[in-house]
């Protein structure tokens, strides 16, 4: 167990450093930084001066190496429009992104699972129609357009909830949570439902058809013949059955709420991580860009590894596989 | 469940019952039957055919050709529908901002957006299914590096990749693409977000069938086992390979919608569908409903109907569900 | 009937009871597109935080609501000669921190905001000596006379000597720094406000500052300032009454902000003067299909596209009534004689007969540079643009893109990589003589290398850039006037530019809110008057 | 004479296709009578196991059960309410599958599944389910069964995953047992064991067994009595030495001639010419007239019904003319 986790890490790390490769080649197309900090009146000298105070002068190699360097030590430089360490801002905004992401695969998975269980066992009910009509519906629009039908319909016509922000927040240590306040958890709900509503379509359709899948297979099959009950059945053998796959799926697709988030949390002004990338982007903020990216890919290998992990403790056959010496 | 009731198929040593052409008949059938038996396949179908002759024959139906600036007249901006009280003819369903007849704007958007969709998929797709099948195949290092890229990809955001190709191509181009190579690097954007889970679902189901006696059976009488495998294989995977890629065609017609946010999606004087709803996005407080709500019903009801044919596709050629 | 009267007279009291007691402190929650990035005023030249800072750090100078300069920490100021300026300095003043405002503090801001990583060099002319006279005199020596010295000085804040010194903050933060500067976190300015928390690019609590100099005109207690960038949820944010003011409002949702019963939007012409300009001076343009020469050279296609852009059915169509169209590259509040001049009238006809007698009578094809998330529509007004020219049988292949790649390209260190483009400028120094001088100015002048730095298309006339130098040191207000003018007639006449409009500023402001509109964007809640 | 355990009078198993309606099962009547092994045997498609599933009330959609009736013990089951037929199965007719790979959950233990078969039919505590179930794998011969009652599937061999699936069926002493190919799947040396098992534990609990199998020699060894299933229909059914010896139906001496040592080493082994129909296209008559060797007219015509001859029954027109000639 303990040899398939440092292997895992190891191949993480490896992960990390290809990211790093390719965020830094690719924040060479993003545009011109130094045009997003100074006037556009300034003068070439003032704009030469900033060029090469930031570095960007300097040889791609050398740029690259240097950068390597810091990310290695978790230092990603200084942002360019905030003039403050990214670390900094990442870590102000990071419990704002997973708090949303986390909320959002809650929700999805929540609503995923029994829309996905009920329309397996009711293949052909008119309910199970519905759920899968509402559900392609729901992945049908852009995200924004759903944000901003929410903002519109419960923001502005009906007043119930905010139309942007976090509410409140608390803060525990660093860590600012807007779970501790009413208002934190009004401002949840819409950009929940908006990140989270692909996840569910998706998990829904998985269920339904894993679920499907497995109840046709012997096991169930001999279930039945042995008289345990629908519920224990259904419930018991082939729900759990079912999730395993899904475990996996919700895993793999945290790191794409994650990513999703950006359009989410500019449409709500969620102040997460996605929002400062966003910011990044159109500012040229390349310390940020590539911060952001290192952390994403960060989160996405910890939580492949806990997903791997977590297979294990739910399906046996694989922890036998895992812990003999490959 | 059903299908352990039925009769067994014949014995493996009796002769064959049929041959090939008769399967293939007999599959084809089957498929129709299903197909028939279930209305909302047959809707569903009926939409996404008029959705696809609607693209293709968008020159002749449209009243105005939206991708001409010349035929745009800034002074017919912002016409309602022709049901409301302030429509003019032509325009049945509006205009948008730049006097641009919304329903020629969605019959050429929808061009682009089912162009974009279907080959960025397809290029995903048979990206996804060649590496998958060579990761199961050969397994150890191959499968570690291809499956780490994977990993790798997965952190990436569609857009953020898009960008990527975007950033090559303007500075391989000068900045300066026309609307093909921005297709294609919308093509190739959505291509390289989106294979990963055909990787996936390929490879695992190649691990499975890997080690069945026929693959070695094969490589003993010289047959070339991959080819052997790609027949076994992709049957077992068409489901979910179906699935897959009816998600991902309404994703990358999302996809590149939200692309065309950050300025990488298709120019906004050829607006895909994704286009169009973004743009109209803005007008939606202004009380301009139209132009956001006939692109985006359009944009529903064509990802609706498709996935309803995935759905029913996927139960169809899965045999054990027959 | 006398029910219905009584409760109106119950009301009137009601609303008298209101009126007459002391308007009791507010909080007002403002929401801009932007951001505040930094706190360190001499780091970002950028109007929204500019504006921000300007609630906490006061200038020498400041300027009105009718952008009017008017004394601010400098209590009064004279030029005993044309290369010497004396300002006397305002006494009694105390940064937020307590410590008195004295000269050396002038002088160490004056050497601040000229030092590497200030992003306000031309703020303060580099040939400008500052002496310190005494505790509250300084005088400011030039190497020639300069009219305009004090144009831009409202935005260049002072700062603390000692509060810098103290925190390691003498020079501005650099970009390139690997540590943060305190500077950027925290404030001590003058200024009528105080922060109370800074989030950067999330939120921003301002406080009223007790000891402040000035009467306050306000009678807020706090100020939340968030950032929304999206249009729609900013604009949602006001009608569900979440904030009182954004800015901008979308020109097309002023309609909706205006009907809805809470918020109503303010509109005002603004500085910032849109325009279009050509590649005047490669032999062969980059993007055209017409080979070995460039048709901008020719002045009647120029005239023809100046004549084919109907800026009037912009201004109805694209900007919804709301833009000036314009016959200047600068807007008519900031030069005096503006209204001596109208715009050649909109004429597809004679443009087409022109670009014939150029020698295009089937027109040519060209490629657009255009941002899409600059100006207010500026994607949508590029369009619009190329539907008129296509009417005139020019094609024209827009390239509209995100501001960080459409100036990284267009720009000088771009290479000034564009045929045909649209702009966006306010002169900084509220003045004509900057547009003359950076977008109107030939390039690569040996003499002043910075001239024209800007003029993206190079639109060159040597009489012109005679003229230009002539206002530089004309003091007297009326004859630089009418040399301004002269100049303007120059590059009307050749076509070098087609300017379009000035944009408007739209302010959605809660109707519980009484805020003046500042033609330069300024949202200043230092003014700001909330009802509960 | 008491009543058998499993009484079948005339089932009748519909399908409903794409293609109309097939018949899988078509008028099948036997009985099994208290520890008695009957076998039921055919080729694959003949209707062994949709016999077995319909006994047990498995047949699902769109399959069912058309027509005939199903007794257990003299109780009419096969039109007893879902929850009642539920509360049968696993309790009074234990089932065991072809597969035991796949017969079992990998993801519980098979100590939990033999509890949560237990404590759904009767009303044990869960330390005595738990008891009850290492004495039923002491009794299928697990050893060590205090241990291994906590491994998973995977960690058994499928002999032993086979005896896991037979403790299953016994853990409430079930009246009737149906085997569906239990050893099918097996190694051969395994499949004698699992045989003798399911052998033996019929006969010390009494229960009665439904064996179905293709394979005449386990047949031969194992069963009291054998049906001779052909396209869903019993073509021959009796004591399983006369069958052996001396079958009558034209399909059932193809069979026996197809086992190779009961054929004897000196004969050639009988091969019978053709396949069987799919249910689609079932010819008129006896069914099996297009392969059999002594077919006439009538059997093209006429649908052959089961005719007594001794303790044998058989389905041919063969025997109904002897009979004629002979009277």
């Amino acid at each position: 167990m303990l040899a398939f986790t440092l292997r895992r890490a190891i191949q993480a790390i490896g992960v990390m450093i290809a990211v790093g490769i390719i965020a830094f080649a690719m924040f060479r197309f993003a545009g011109d930084p130094v045009s997003q900090l100074v006037a556009i009146d300034a003068s070439s000298a003032e704009r030469a001066q900033i060029r090469q105070s930031l570095g960007l002068d300097d040889p791609f190699i050398v740029q690259f190496g240097r950068y390597l360097f810091d990310a290695a030590q978790f230092k990603f430089g200084v942002s360019y429009q905030f003039r403050q360490p990214v670390s900094d801002l990442l870590k102000e905004r990071m419990p704002a992104t997973l708090e949303l992401a986390v909320c959002a695969t809650i929700l999805a998975l929540f609503f995923g699972i029994i829309m996905g269980v009920f329309s397996a066992l009711r293949r052909d009910s008119l309910m199970a129609k519905l759920f899968q009509m509402v559900s392609l519906i729901g992945i049908s629009l852009p995200t924004f357009l759903i944000g901003i039908l929410l903002i519109y319909l419960f923001s502005v016509t009906l007043g119930w909830l905010p139309s942007f922000g976090r509410g409140d927040v608390v803060k525990l240590g660093w860590w600012s949570t807007g779970l501790l306040t009413l208002s934190g958890w009004k401002a949840l709900i819409m950009p929940s439902i908006t990140l989270g509503l692909f996840q569910m379509t998706l998990i829904m359709r998985l269920v339904r058809a894993e679920m499907l899948e497995v109840l046709r297979t012997d096991y169930i099959r001999f279930a039945r013949a042995r008289g345990l009950t629908t519920r224990a059945i259904h419930f018991g053998h082939a729900l759990r059955n079912t999730l395993v796959p899904v475990i996996t799926v919700v895993g793999l697709q945290f790191g794409s709420v994650i990513a999703f988030s950006i359009i989410t949390e500019q449409v709500f002004q969620w102040p997460g991580m996605g929002l400062l990338f966003v910011q990044a982007v159109q500012n040229v903020d390349i310390p940020i860009m590539a911060a952001y990216l290192i952390m994403v890919s960060l989160i996405f290998v910890t939580i492949n590894l806990v997903v791997d992990i977590l297979y294990t403790v739910v399906d046996p056959r694989l922890r036998a596989t895992i812990s003999r010496p490959a | 469940m059903s299908d352990a009731a039925l009769p067994h198929p014949a014995p493996v040593d009796a002769p064959r019952a049929a041959p090939d052409g008769w399967l293939k008949r007999a599959l084809a059938s089957d498929l129709f039957y299903s197909f028939r038996r279930s209305r909302l396949t047959v809707v569903a179908a009926v939409i996404t055919l008029l959705f696809f002759l609607l693209a293709i024959f968008a020159p002749l139906l449209s009243p105005q050709n939206p991708f001409d600036p010349a035929q745009l007249q800034l002074l017919n901006s912002r016409i309602s529908p022709l049901w409301t009280a302030d429509g003019q003819s032509p325009f049945l369903l509006g205009t948008d901002e730049q006097g641009r007849d919304v329903l020629s704007a969605i019959l050429y958007g929808l061009r682009i957006s089912l162009i974009v969709g279907i080959l960025g998929v397809l290029f995903s797709g048979a990206l996804g299914i060649a590496l998958g099948l060579i990761a199961g195949y050969f397994g150890g290092r191959v499968d570690t590096v291809i499956m780490r890229i994977a990993d790798v990809q997965l952190t990436f955001p569609p857009i953020l990749i898009a960008l990527l190709v975007n950033g090559i191509a303007k500075s391989v181009s000068g900045n300066r693409l026309d609307w093909l190579s921005m297709l294609i690097v919308l093509v190739l954007a959505i291509g390289l977000s989106f294979w990963v889970q055909y990787a996936r679902t390929v490879r695992s189901s190649v691990m499975v069938e890997k080690n069945k006696d026929y693959v070695a059976a094969a490589q003993l009488i010289g047959l070339p086992a991959p080819v052997i495998m790609l027949r076994h294989v992709l049957p077992n995977t068409t489901g979910p390979v179906l699935v897959i890629a009816t998600i991902n065609l309404a994703l990358a017609i999302i996809t590149e919608a939200t692309l065309s946010f950050l300025g990488s999606g298709m120019p906004e004087t050829m607006p895909s569908l994704g286009t169009l709803i973004r743009i109209g996005n803005n007008y939606l407080f202004a009380g301009e409903w139209w132009i956001v709500a006939f692109p985006g019903i359009a944009l529903a009801g064509l990802i609706l109907a498709i996935n309803l044919l995935g759905d029913w596709l996927r139960d169809a050629l899965n045999p054990k569900l027959r | 009937m006398s029910g219905r009267k009584s409760l109106l007279i119950a009301a009137a009291v009601a609303f008298v009871g209101l009126a007459g007691l002391p308007a009791s402190a507010q909080t007002l929650r403002y929401a801009n597109q932007g951001t505040l990035k930094s706190l360190d005023p001499y780091t970002f030249k950028e109007s929204t935080t500019i504006a921000h800072h300007a609630h906490i750090y006061e200038g020498l100078t400041a300027r009105d609501k009718d952008l009017k300069i008017i004394p601010a920490l400098a209590e009064s100021w004279e030029t005993p000669e044309p290369t010497r300026w004396r300002f006397h300095l305002r006494k009694g003043v105390k940064f937020h921190n307590g410590e008195p405002f004295t000269a050396d503090d002038v002088i160490f801001s004056a050497e601040r905001v000229r030092a590497t990583g200030s992003n306000f060099l031309s703020n303060v002319p580099p040939d400008a000596k500052f002496i310190k006279v005494d505790d509250y005199t300084v005088d400011v020596k030039l190497d020639a006379p300069n009219p305009i010295l004090i144009s831009q000085w409202d935005t260049w804040f002072i700062m603390s000597k000692k509060w810098c010194e103290d925190n390691n903050s003498i020079a501005p933060t650099p970009v390139s720094a690997t540590t943060p500067s305190f500077a950027s976190l925290h404030e001590n300015g003058t200024g009528p406000f105080m922060i109370e928390s800074h989030q950067p690019g999330v939120k921003t609590v301002f406080k009223v500052n007790p000891n402040w100099w000035g009467k306050p005109e306000h009678n807020l207690k706090e100020i939340v300032f968030t950032t929304i960038s999206s249009d729609a949820t900013r604009v949602a944010a006001l009608l569900s009454g979440e904030v009182d003011i954004i800015e901008p409002v979308p020109v097309q949702d002023i309609g909706r902000v205006d009907s809805s019963p809470n918020a109503q939007v303010l509109k005002g012409p603004e500085l910032r003067t849109i325009f279009l300009g050509m590649d005047e001076t490669r032999d062969e343009l980059l993007y055209s299909n017409v080979k070995g020469k460039n048709p901008f050279k020719d002045i009647r296609v120029r005239e023809a596209f100046y004549k084919a852009i109907d800026v009037e059915l912009i201004k109805t169509r694209v900007m919804r009534g709301l833009s000036t169209p314009s016959a200047l590259m600068i807007a008519p509040q900031l030069y005096a004689l503006s209204k001596d001049f109208t715009r050649p009238k909109y004429d597809p006809d004679a443009a087409k007969k022109l670009l014939t007698e150029a020698g295009y009578p089937d027109g040519f094809e060209v490629g657009m540079d255009c941002p899409n998330d600059r100006y207010v529509n500026d994607a949508a007004i590029c369009q619009a643009v190329v539907g008129m020219l296509a009417r005139i049988g020019v094609k024209v292949n827009l390239n509209a893109q995100p501001k960080a790649q459409y100036f990284a390209k267009v720009l000088k260190p771009g290479g000034y990589n564009t045929s045909f483009f649209l702009l966006g400028w306010t002169p900084s120094s509220m003045d004509a003589h900057n547009v003359m001088h950076d977008i109107m100015g030939c390039r690569e002048d040996p003499k002043d290398p910075t001239r024209g730095e800007a003029n993206l298309g190079n639109y060159c006339n040597k009489e012109f850039d005679a003229l230009t130098d002539k206002v530089l040191v004309e003091t007297d207000t009326a004859k630089r006037n009418q040399l301004i003018k002269q100049a303007f007639e120059i590059g009307i006449k050749d076509y070098g530019y087609i300017p379009l409009h000035q944009q408007a500023v739209a302010w959605g402001v809660s109707k519980k809110v009484k805020i003046p509109l500042r033609a330069d964007n300024a949202v200043l809640m230092f003014w700001a008057n909330k009802t509960e | 004479m008491t009543a058998p355990v499993l009484s079948v009078r005339n089932l009748q198993v519909e399908f409903e296709t794409r293609r109309g309606t097939l018949r899988a099962i078509d008028g099948v009547s036997y009985d099994i009578a208290k520890g008695e092994v009957l076998g039921v045997v055919g080729e694959s498609g003949a209707g062994k196991s949709v016999t077995g599933l319909a006994v047990i009330g498995l047949i699902d959609r769109p399959g069912r059960i058309s027509g005939g009736e199903i007794l257990l013990s003299g109780l009419r089951i096969d039109n007893l309410p879902p929850e009642e037929m539920r509360k049968v199965r696993g309790k009074r007719i234990g089932m065991i599958f072809q597969d035991p790979l796949t017969s079992l959950n990998p993801l519980y233990r098979v100590g939990d599944q033999i509890i949560e078969t237990i404590k759904t039919h009767t009303n044990l505590t869960d330390q005595q389910a738990r008891k009850r179930a290492i004495d039923l794998l002491a009794e299928v011969g697990i050893s060590a069964p205090e241990k291994r009652i906590d491994g998973y599937p995977h960690e058994f061999s499928g002999g032993m995953r086979q005896r896991v699936v037979i403790a299953l069926a016994l853990c409430a002493e079930p009246e009737l047992i149906i085997a569906d190919e239990p050893t099918t799947a097996l190694d051969v040396s395994v499949q004698a064991q699992i045989i003798s098992l399911i052998k033996r534990l019929g006969r010390d609990h009494g229960t009665a067994v439904m064996l179905v199998t293709h394979d005449m020699g386990v047949i031969a060894e194992t069963c009291d009595r054998v049906a001779v299933m052909y396209a869903g229909r019993v073509a021959e059914i009796g004591p399983v030495q006369e069958v052996i010896k001396n079958p009558l139906h034209p399909y059932a001496k193809g069979l026996m001639g197809a086992i190779p040592t009961l054929a004897g080493e000196d004969k050639r082994l009988v091969q019978i010419p053709g396949s069987m129909p799919r249910l689609s296209a079932i010819p008129p008559g006896c069914s099996f007239n297009p392969r059999c060797s002594a077919v006439f007219d009538r059997c093209r015509i006429d649908r052959p019904e089961p005719l007594r001859q001794g303790t044998q029954a058989v389905a041919c027109h063969l025997y109904d003319r002897a009979t004629e000639t002979a009277a």
